[in-house]
């Protein structure tokens, strides 16, 4: 049981942020006890929307389990369907066609930086800053857009089968994206601009929620939030999948372990997607967007684990095989989840105001870490 | 270093593992006493290093329980599994929180749906299932909530 | 040397905040950067992509007549048991049971639009339309019927 | 033209031809209420709207549209919603102290009304020592919001009010020193005065350097006293959800929202008056021609357009601005606004003391 009303017996105050709060972006509830404004521990209390989504795909076929996962972290769904049918591929060792591969990786960008764009307009406006979120959104808007023509759908896509994508791209994909682009360079410096470069926000951001690289690891962070503290951990680069070993980008890499290192890795990364785009959008290979598959996918008896960058972080599935058509047991290893446990050993010592953008910097989006 | 050397390496800190063949990582079973000092070695050799516990995992065999641990290195980038055998009955597995400080949530995620019992755990308490859940672990395979499970 | 770093520290501080106040006020003044969509009134110009997923559509042609064999492979495919197939037998001209649907029953409320259905389907029978202001004030309205009354299925479907 | 100041001497003449003396008072008292009252409803409502339209257009949003022509019968709108809400009061509340809050708050709005010059000869209350009134009655809101806070019997009231209480005392001071960098180049406190010793120049103008500094040092101050954001901590939205009126509902949380923009209004007023002028109008040199079509412009228009030129300005700074923290604020105040503007009294005193002013 946790203790959420009153206060301790010191004499500190025991305040609930959430579950319904405007700073938690979701139903995350956190026991944050105070000592006037100064931060002794934060407790996470979760559970709210745990749809137990697990167990729900011990009962799901291998080309249904997929759209279950576009509602874990549903910023980045095509990036968690993607890791879905790779682990599939994986078992039954299907050949994706290039063209197919091509599309996926794009796909995957667009959901990185639309993922990024929502995340830089909600940190900013945790910090009080209004405007930022609808310009956030305006480029992100062009993104939904390009999404929906060629997978009819805005935010959960279900893009993905297991040996391709379920459709050819829109006639219009490859014009539109040139044009989001364009569009893209000629705002990001408004970025900084308005936010970046803003006195208020760098003194809100630097030297608050410091963790050490050592900690990072031992707390399982990933994603920016481990880069930010100097720990190269991109799964594209290390652990390569599908054509990135092909691609030319840098990981980004920040030194300074705090919130402003982690809001830089994004703010670097969202640059980063753009030039692997440019680099595959005129380099679209002809052919089949999809492979020839059984109609009925039984993966073989054994165990799978497959892992890929989504924009939080390393999000892994680990599947156990009976043979059948579903899995035995299927566990969700959920970037949110891992990085929410730092929160603490961050927040410690800080001040609710600091909390409030260590929350943003982590950019933890609810159902991810409740699955 | 590759999963032949990995394989020599933890053989010679844990003679009595036994390695799992055809894996795509190595794959090592071990007792359930075994797992604290193999951790703690695990993380502190310093041609070993795995000092990034990126996954735990129950899962219900019905005759038992099994824990598996995926274990990466920072620096060297080698994984491996690892998977400890629990009795259905009373499993119980020492607490490794203190080792990688991540296992904490997740051990506390997987003692809610699992019940298994982590040994000089620091804070083992319910996370997401409600204050005061009683009965079953939901995630088990005889699990059967007749209430809240919609039939269609 | 203090005097002149707190002065430098100060300009920069405000210099920063100008920047971003001119960026505010340029589109304050420029009222040609809105994007706002007043989605009600611009129902007549909205046009959505033609393969926005909206909802499964059964579509009919002039003679009432579907492509549906029901043969379940929708309902197969479907994760979360969003469309019933009810199936019945027809007497066919030559005196012979034919298997036909009663009634394909689509719960939209159900339905997470994931076009699973749409690819299972052997014969085109069903597709997504894209139709989205779905809300309705009972949900039983949800639960559709997608044939039509009376419709049967086209010659040469099997 | 007629002037606020010939209608005014009109009713008044009116009034004491008519009636008896006492009569004559109590009746020009009920007008003056009736007067201030409506004057408050229509700034709440234009201020409303207004907000809510630099805030759409700064985000490339069109705004309200649809209540009216334009959307400029939405703030109307609103009122009438929050008129029919229904006001709560929490279970564990302080009931007196918690009803009585918002009315407070209301009522120290109405008090610094008083002085306030809004045309040429046109004030309630033409006192001796406006500028000591309107600094002293002004630190009479902090009670407000901390009664508020405290009686909500919610811990984020709580929070946000004791913040609020840090912030307005400390920025109190930096507001009160950047006001007296004019006093001290008038030599009164009388704010009609104020104005007319502007006649040959509005004082950011002659005032030099130091009397543009202490001009931001005033309006930092202010938007700081008015909790508007960059340093809106007591109500810091993603933090302490609405800080201390999250408890308030309907009419209630109306009447601090009311009273938040009309001191916006009055600080915007008073800012107006001490450096830009008040109702004077814009004159350059010797260009007779030009200061003529100036004085053509009603001096009561000059007033609203300089006040509402710097309501813009905060408000500008607050669709722009992210948020302070509070240790933050309070280093700000403490060690740039404080002694900089100490430094920029002395200057300005020697300034006043030599007469290099214009």
């Amino acid at each position: 049981m946790i203790e959420t009303v009153g206060s301790t017996a010191d004499g500190d105050l025991i305040i609930n942020i959430g579950p319904q709060h405007p700073a938690t972006h979701g139903v995350l509830h956190l026991v944050v006890t105070l000592h006037g404004e100064t931060i002794k521990k934060v407790e996470p209390h979760l559970g709210y929307i745990h749809r137990s989504i697990e167990k729900m795909c011990e009962s799901l076929t291998y080309r249904q389990y997929i759209y279950v996962t576009s509602r874990m972290d549903y910023l980045s769904s095509h990036i968690n369907n993607h890791a879905c049918s790779l682990i599939v591929e994986k078992g039954l060792q299907i050949e994706v066609p290039p063209r197919a591969q091509v599309i996926r990786v794009l796909m995957d960008e667009l959901t990185r930086i639309a993922s990024h764009e929502l995340w830089w307009g909600a940190m900013a406006m945790d910090l009080g800053a209004f405007t930022p979120f609808f310009h956030a959104f305006r480029e992100r808007e062009v993104i939904n857009d390009i999404m929906e023509e060629t997978c009819g759908a805005r935010l959960t896509m279900n893009y993905l089968l297991p040996g391709g994508v379920l459709d050819d791209i829109h006639p219009n994909f490859q014009r539109k994206v040139k044009d989001f682009i364009k569009l893209f360079k000629s705002k990001i410096d408004e970025y900084d601009e308005m936010v970046t470069g803003n006195i208020i926000f760098q003194s809100r951001m630097k030297d608050v929620g410091y963790i050490s690289a050592a900690d990072a690891i031992s707390f399982g962070c990933s994603g920016p939030t481990l880069r930010g503290s100097g720990v190269s951990c991109d799964v594209r680069k290390i652990y390569p999948y599908e054509i990135y070993d092909k691609l030319d980008f840098e990981e980004v890499l920040e030194s300074g372990g705090d919130s402003f290192a982690r809001y830089m890795v994004r703010i670097r990364e969202m640059k980063q997607s753009i030039r692997i785009i440019e680099q595959l959008i005129d380099n679209i290979p002809e052919g089949e967007f999809q492979a020839k598959t059984k109609a009925v996918l039984k993966l073989p008896k054994g165990e799978f684990y497959q892992r890929v960058e989504t924009a939080r972080g390393e999000f892994g599935i680990y599947i156990v095989s009976e043979g059948g058509t579903t899995p035995y047991r299927i566990k969700f290893r959920s970037p949110g989840f891992s990085n929410l446990s730092a929160l603490d050993h961050m927040a410690r010592g800080g001040k609710i105001g600091d909390l409030v953008a260590m929350m943003g910097t982590l950019d933890l989006v609810i159902p991810d870490i409740d699955r | 270093m590759d999963q032949e050397a990995l394989k020599i390496a933890i053989t010679a800190l844990l003679p009595s593992a036994s390695v799992e063949e055809g894996t795509e990582w190595l794959t090592i079973n071990i007792e359930p006493t075994e797992w604290l000092s193999l951790a703690q070695q695990l993380r502190n050799d310093e041609f070993l290093l795995f000092d990034y516990l990126f996954c735990v995992t129950c899962v219900d065999w019905k005759t038992h329980v099994s824990m598996v641990y995926h274990l990466s290195s920072t620096t060297f980038r080698h994984n491996m599994v690892v998977k400890a055998k629990l009795d259905k009955a009373k499993p119980e597995i020492e607490s490794v929180s203190k080792i990688w400080r991540t296992a904490e949530l997740h051990e506390r995620e997987q003692y809610e749906m699992f019940g298994v019992q982590f040994l000089n755990h620091p804070d083992l308490r319910l996370l997401i299932l409600p204050d005061g859940w009683e009965g079953k672990n939901p995630m088990l395979k005889d699990f059967d909530d007749p209430i809240n499970m919609i039939k269609l | 040397m203090f005097l002149v770093n707190y002065i430098k520290e100060i300009f920069g501080a405000l210099k920063s905040l100008m920047v971003g106040m001119r960026r505010t006020l340029f589109y304050f003044t420029n009222h040609k950067q809105i994007i706002t969509e007043q989605y009600p009134d611009n129902r007549a110009t909205l046009k959505l992509a033609d393969r926005f997923k909206g909802e499964v559509v059964m579509p009919h042609d002039e003679n009432n007549e579907h492509r549906c064999t029901g043969c379940t492979a929708c309902e197969l495919a479907c994760p979360n048991g969003t469309i019933k197939v009810v199936t019945k037998f027809d007497i066919t001209p030559e005196g012979k049971k034919k298997k036909a649907i009663d009634k394909l029953v689509y719960h939209l409320e159900l339905c997470t639009m994931c076009n699973l259905c749409i690819t299972a389907c052997p014969s085109d029978a069903i597709v997504m339309a894209q139709t989205f202001e779905h809300s309705v004030f009972d949900r039983n309205q949800l639960t559709k019927v997608l044939n039509k009354e009376g419709s049967k299925i086209m010659e040469g479907i099997e | 033209m007629w002037s606020f100041s010939e209608i005014a001497n009109m009713i008044h003449t009116w009034l004491n031809d008519t009636f008896s003396p006492t009569l004559v008072t109590i009746i020009e008292m009920v007008i003056m209420g009736v007067l201030v009252i409506s004057l408050f409803a229509v700034l709440g409502l234009i201020l409303v709207i207004m907000e809510r339209k630099v805030s759409a257009w700064m985000q490339i949003r069109l705004g309200p549209n649809r209540v009216g022509p334009k959307g400029i019968f939405q703030s109307a709108a609103d009122t009438l919603k929050l008129l029919m809400k229904e006001a709560m009061t929490p279970n564990g509340a302080d009931k007196f102290l918690f009803n009585f809050a918002p009315y407070l708050a209301i009522i120290v709005a109405m008090l610094l009304m008083a002085p306030i010059v809004f045309a040429k000869d046109f004030t309630m209350w033409d006192l001796n020592i406006g500028v000591l009134y309107v600094s002293a009655v002004s630190s009479l809101s902090v009670i407000s919001i901390l009664m508020a806070g405290w009686a909500s019997n919610n811990k984020y009231s709580l929070l946000g009010a004791m913040r609020s209480g840090a912030q307005i005392v400390s920025y109190e001071l930096s507001a009160g020193l950047a006001i007296l960098t004019v006093v001290v180049l008038t030599g009164t406190l009388n704010l009609n005065e104020i104005i007319l010793s502007q006649q040959n120049g509005w004082w950011i103008f002659k005032g030099h350097i130091p009397i543009i500094i202490s001009f931001l040092i005033f309006i930092i101050a202010v938007t700081a006293e008015t909790n508007r954001a960059p340093f809106d901590l007591a109500e810091a939205e993603s933090e302490l959800t609405a800080g201390f009126h999250t408890e308030y509902s309907g009419m209630k949380f109306a009447l601090f929202f009311l009273a938040e923009y009309v001191n916006v209004f009055i600080v915007c007023a008073i800012g107006a008056t001490l450096f830009l002028g008040g109702w004077m109008p814009f004159h350059i040199g010797n260009w007779e021609g030009f200061n003529h079509i100036m004085d053509y412009i009603p001096s009561s228009l000059w007033f609203f357009g300089k006040t509402f030129f710097l309501i813009f300005l905060i408000m500008w700074f607050r669709w722009t601005f992210p948020r302070l923290r509070i240790d933050q604020l309070l280093n700000l105040e403490w060690k740039y606004l404080l002694p900089i503007s100490m430094v920029n009294l002395l200057i300005v005193t020697a300034m006043a003391i030599l007469g290099w002013h214009f």
